[in-house]
């Protein structure tokens, strides 16, 4: 059986870690291949059902990106989404779901080395973990009837 | 009535173990936390003693919550589509009290009249219900009012009643019956006249239903009771999907990027998105008329059209019923209206 | 009860309310129902005592009873707190609505204005209670898979019923995102992920919101234990943003506000 | 089991796409399989369950006639999630159809009547299969007439075949837009299709009164025609309730004891007149 190769769902604004990630390539840093990167216009935007959703959909890890404090393009996008993931964490580690599979970073358009670095040690640690079994997924065709049992 | 047996309670043991070796699953009523469901089990200890109705009704044996119909693969311009048919399992319903299998005959109605669902009527064929007298009842039961009893035998292939600390009298109604006492002969022996009436509960009858179903039409345009009496209903579908009787479902299809389902779920008429049309109309926009349109469809239009009541009097809904909506009062209430 | 009797009888029958929505004997000893009283006759059948916990200002929300006219609530403390958010989220205007509370010696108190209510919460305690507190960090010591477990099980009853939502005297959105099929966010079937999606997704909206009434969990046919998502999220709103809602109409709600110097430690 | 799975679709090809009116097109669909087109029979006034695989089922009627063969056409104003998706289809794409259910318009019945078509805006294609198919039996009827109307211009749909039907000697056609809705270049007529139909004031004697159209012109329409003389059981309509199964278990079509998907979806109004007004 092939090594498991982890798939890692990244929520990333669209002013500052986009444009990060852009940088890594174009200073041909080498990162994970292992990233699918989703652009949205600001953290704010990142709605907390979108990490469910990639999970649902078979994401092993997740991360979400944008720009660092005092630099939203929208003046405080990402204070807003701030509060809400300090409140989305807790409540899913109280769920048992899996804090170690769901990373949060500020990422300039300057910071292509970090952007890298958090990718490259965000798929290390989820490779380390496994894939994500536990999480029920969106039903994908398998005969599967609820018992009654 | 049906041919009279005794079956001894030490012996349902027996029974269970003949009925799994030739190949029947075993769902009876089994005790989880402060509720009680019906769940596969392999020997009689499991099963709840002390209830008076399961949670969730026995229909979730033939109609579950949720089923996958299709599944698709998107290809370009074209989809590769397979039928999920499942596989109907030989089950037997232990343990179910009359109300519970007097809904199978709404169901199989429902899901046979016209045509026959793919999904239901494979599971109804392959289904025998032994059924279980109710010794005790509630607040919530009026299934004497729906021509029902504790004691009724509609719907069971068999019916026990537990007319002792270790006995059953065991009422074989059914071909199917007469097959699940053909694996185990030995475990049913003579009757000698023995009486259920003296255990059952008793449930006095608050309406009769035939009589209110042919009432019902001309009580439709009172709009005042409808909205007294569902002022403080507040719109969940606890009450759909408890009821053993209620069948409605929503088609919906799930799709990842290039493959998914189609499956059905339940649905519930009290939902206000039940009948919104895409242009924003909507027949029933308002709780009272969505209120309405449940009483209606079980106690008038189901008999009406399907000759079959929708209710067994289990009083699930009401059990269920965030805001103490108590069914058979409501019906009572409605039998007193003057017309 | 007879002083909330003779209260309610004179609010109708002086014409200062169209409706008095109180509490009623249920089906069975242990429980009350909700009870709209029209007229001074009707008066007769409130009832208030420890079965009356369902959370009325519900009610406030909803077309039917809107249309009945202006209304006097009985309020248990929860109802009173409701009144509190829907005047932050701009739900109430101040004095369209008559509290009545009534007091542990059996007094009616009249609170016509949000700074009557908030007064009178002024007194109240307030957070989560002790037991409450005991069942968050039970969960909270259970190792990860156990924590995991737990939750499975107690989501995997859920019918999707919506109840909870129903019961919900925050949860009055026109349209509920379960109700939204462009894109169709939260599954319609009560599967496994529609489940668990269903449940954060009412929990997160309701987070730095929740005057914790009780009522999702009371309303819950399956008893899943969901206020427990509400309580978590309550203790973390409040350790890390003062969120205290339901106590006073002057605050923003938590997830609407933010402070430069959020907690942010876990942030890379 | 044998029994035949009726959820189940055919799949259908998108043969041809026609832009009818802003959000609005026709499909022509064929089938996939040529045995079930053989097989495949319908009459007027049915109506299907289309599906677009991943987004789901949505009913429209059939609106193409029965005597043309080998195909089926529906058309659909871009709504919800499945419209929506279903208007992102191309000719060549796969959907799915399940159908015919319903009950039809009993043309056999009108036999040597005047017809009179009254439609509305999008209800125009329930009735354009019953049109085409008294018009490819002409003979069998007396006079045909067709008041249609829509708000505004770009709005009406099957524009081409307005003008054939307009060309024809033996139909009559008026078409006409609500007032503000016209352009500089229509000919037709403005205002609202009761206030037309009054104008018009069409026979009631040995007449058959069709009429589609959204709920608000019916109910106007519906005492224009009792002031002409026309009786209730000489008045057909439509019911366009919500469904999802088409085939009477999903619980949500109904009106009273009808089912609109299996006693409907053609009712005169003699019919409904007997219901409760839950529709």
């Amino acid at each position: 059986m092939a090594e498991f190769e982890p798939k890692v769902v990244a929520f990333v604004c669209n002013w500052c870690t986009y444009a990060g990630a852009d940088l890594t390539g174009t200073s041909r840093i080498k990162y994970s291949p292992n990233v699918r990167m989703i652009r949205l216009p600001c953290t704010g935007r990142i709605d907390f059902m979108l990490l469910l959703q990639a999970f649902g959909q078979g994401a092993d890890g997740v991360i979400v990106s944008g720009c660092h404090p005092g630099d939203c393009h929208y003046t405080a996008g990402n204070f807003h989404a701030r509060r809400r993931w300090i409140l989305f964490r807790r409540l899913i580690e109280f769920m048992g779901i899996d804090l170690r599979r769901v990373h949060f970073a500020w990422v300039s358009a300057a910071e292509g080395a970090k952007w890298a670095e958090l990718v490259t040690n965000v798929v290390d640690e989820v490779r380390k973990l496994g894939p994500y079994q536990s999480f029920p997924k969106r039903l994908d065709g398998q005969p599967k009837p609820v018992e009654v049992a | 009535m049906g041919e009279q047996r005794i079956l001894q309670k030490a012996s349902l043991g027996e029974l269970f173990a003949k009925l799994i070796a030739g190949g029947q699953r075993i769902l009876a009523p089994v005790k989880s936390d402060d509720r009680v469901e019906f769940a596969a089990v392999k020997t009689p200890d499991q099963i709840a003693g002390d209830y008076i109705q399961t949670t969730t009704s026995a229909k979730t044996a033939v109609f579950p919550r949720y089923e996958t119909m299709l599944r698709f693969r998107l290809k370009g311009k074209d989809v590769d589509v397979d039928e999920l048919t499942p596989e109907a399992k030989p089950t037997v319903l232990f343990g179910v009290h009359p109300c519970d299998a007097a809904s199978f005959a709404t169901l199989k109605a429902v899901f046979t009249w016209d045509s026959a669902d793919a999904y239901v009527e494979p599971k109804l064929e392959k289904t025998t219900i032994i059924g279980l007298s109710c010794t005790k009842g509630d607040a919530y039961c009026f299934c004497t009012s729906v021509g029902g009893g504790p004691g009724d035998t509609r719907g069971s292939d068999i019916l026990l009643t537990p007319i002792d600390a270790t006995k059953y009298l065991a009422e074989i109604l059914t071909d199917k019956g007469r097959a699940i006492v053909a694996a185990a002969p030995q475990l049913f022996t003579p009757a000698n006249g023995e009486a259920k009436e003296p255990v059952l509960a008793k449930i006095a009858p608050r309406f009769a239903a035939d009589k209110l179903a042919q009432k019902l039409s001309a009580l439709f345009g009172k709009t005042d009771v409808w909205l007294n009496q569902s002022l403080r209903c507040i719109g969940c579908g606890a009450c759909a999907y408890a009821c053993p009787t209620c069948t409605c479902f929503d088609i919906q299809d799930e799709r990842q990027r290039y493959g998914g389902v189609r499956m059905r779920c339940w649905d519930a008429c009290g939902f206000g998105m039940f009948t919104l049309h895409a242009s924003g109309h909507n027949p029933r926009a308002k709780q009272s008329e969505r209120w309405r349109q449940r009483i209606m469809h079980k106690f008038s239009y189901q008999p009406e059209r399907l000759k079959v009541l929708g209710c067994v009097g289990c009083g699930r809904c009401s059990r269920a019923c965030p805001t103490d909506m108590n069914l058979g009062e409501h019906m009572q209430s409605l039998a007193e209206t003057t017309v | 009860m007879e002083a909330l009797q003779k209260k309610a009888r004179a609010l109708l029958e002086a014409g200062t309310v169209k409706v008095v929505i109180g509490y009623t004997a249920g089906t069975d000893v242990e429980r009350a129902r909700a009870f709209f009283a029209r007229n001074a006759e009707q008066t007769q059948q409130l009832i208030f005592d420890a079965r009356c916990c369902q959370n009325l200002a519900t009610y406030l929300m909803k077309p039917e009873v809107k249309a009945l006219g202006k209304a006097a609530l009985v309020c248990v403390p929860g109802a009173l707190r409701t009144l509190m958010q829907y005047a932050v989220e701009n739900q109430l205007a101040d004095e369209t609505v008559l509290a009545l509370a009534v007091t542990d010696a059996g007094e009616v108190v009249e609170l016509p204005k949000f700074a009557a209510v908030e007064e009178y919460l002024a007194k109240m305690p307030r957070g989560l209670t002790p037991e409450q507190q005991q069942e968050l960090d039970r969960i909270d010591k259970l190792p990860l898979e156990e924590r995991w477990a737990f939750w499975a099980a107690e989501l995997a009853r859920c019918v999707k019923c919506y109840a909870c939502r129903a019961a919900c005297p925050l949860c009055y959105c026109s349209r509920c995102i379960t109700d939204v099929n462009q894109p169709q966010w939260v599954p319609v079937a009560s599967d496994p992920l529609g489940n668990l999606e269903w449940n954060v997704v009412r929990a997160m909206h309701l987070a730095g919101r929740c005057v914790d009434c009780g009522s999702c969990a009371d309303a819950c046919p399956e008893g899943i234990r969901i206020d427990l998502l509400n309580h978590v999220l309550a203790r973390e709103a409040s350790a890390h943003f003062g969120a205290e809602p339901g106590y006073s109409t002057r605050k923003d709600y938590a997830l609407s506000a933010y402070k430069p110097d959020d907690k942010e430690e876990f942030i890379r | 089991m044998t029994t035949a799975n009726l959820y189940t679709p055919y799949r259908m090809k998108i043969a041809k796409v026609v832009e009818e009116a802003p959000g609005v097109r026709t499909f022509r669909l064929e089938f996939a399989d040529p045995a079930q087109a053989e097989r495949f029979d319908f009459k007027a006034g049915q109506f299907g369950e289309y599906s677009v695989y991943g987004e789901g089922e949505s009913t429209f009627c059939i609106a193409s006639s029965p005597t043309r063969k080998g195909y089926i056409e529906c058309t659909f104003r871009q709504m919800g999630r499945v419209t929506t998706a279903l208007a992102d289809r191309d000719e060549g794409d796969i959907v799915g159809f399940r159908g015919p259910y319903g009950n039809i318009f009993p043309i056999e019945q009108w036999h040597g009547k005047n017809l009179l078509f009254i439609a509305g805006g999008i209800a125009l294609p329930p009735m354009r299969c019953v049109i085409w198919n008294c018009l490819d039996l002409r003979d069998k009827y007396k006079d045909i007439s067709i008041i249609y109307g829509a708000r505004t211009v770009a709005d009406l749909v099957y524009k081409q075949e307005l003008a054939e039907w307009g060309g024809r000697k033996d139909v009559k056609l008026w078409t006409t837009v609500d007032p503000g809705g016209q352009t500089p270049e229509w000919k037709g007529q403005v205002g609202f299709v009761p206030t037309i139909l009054e104008q018009v004031a069409p026979t009631a004697a040995n007449t058959i009164a069709i009429v589609c159209g959204p709920p608000i012109m019916i109910k106007l329409t519906m005492p224009v025609l009792a002031k002409l003389g026309f009786k209730p059981d000489a008045i057909y309509t439509t019911l366009e309730n919500r469904m999802k199964c088409g085939v009477g278990k999903c619980g949500r079509c109904n009106v009273g004891k009808v089912y609109v998907c299996k006693d409907g979806p053609v009712f005169t109004l003699a019919q409904l007149n007997e219901l409760p007004a839950e529709y």
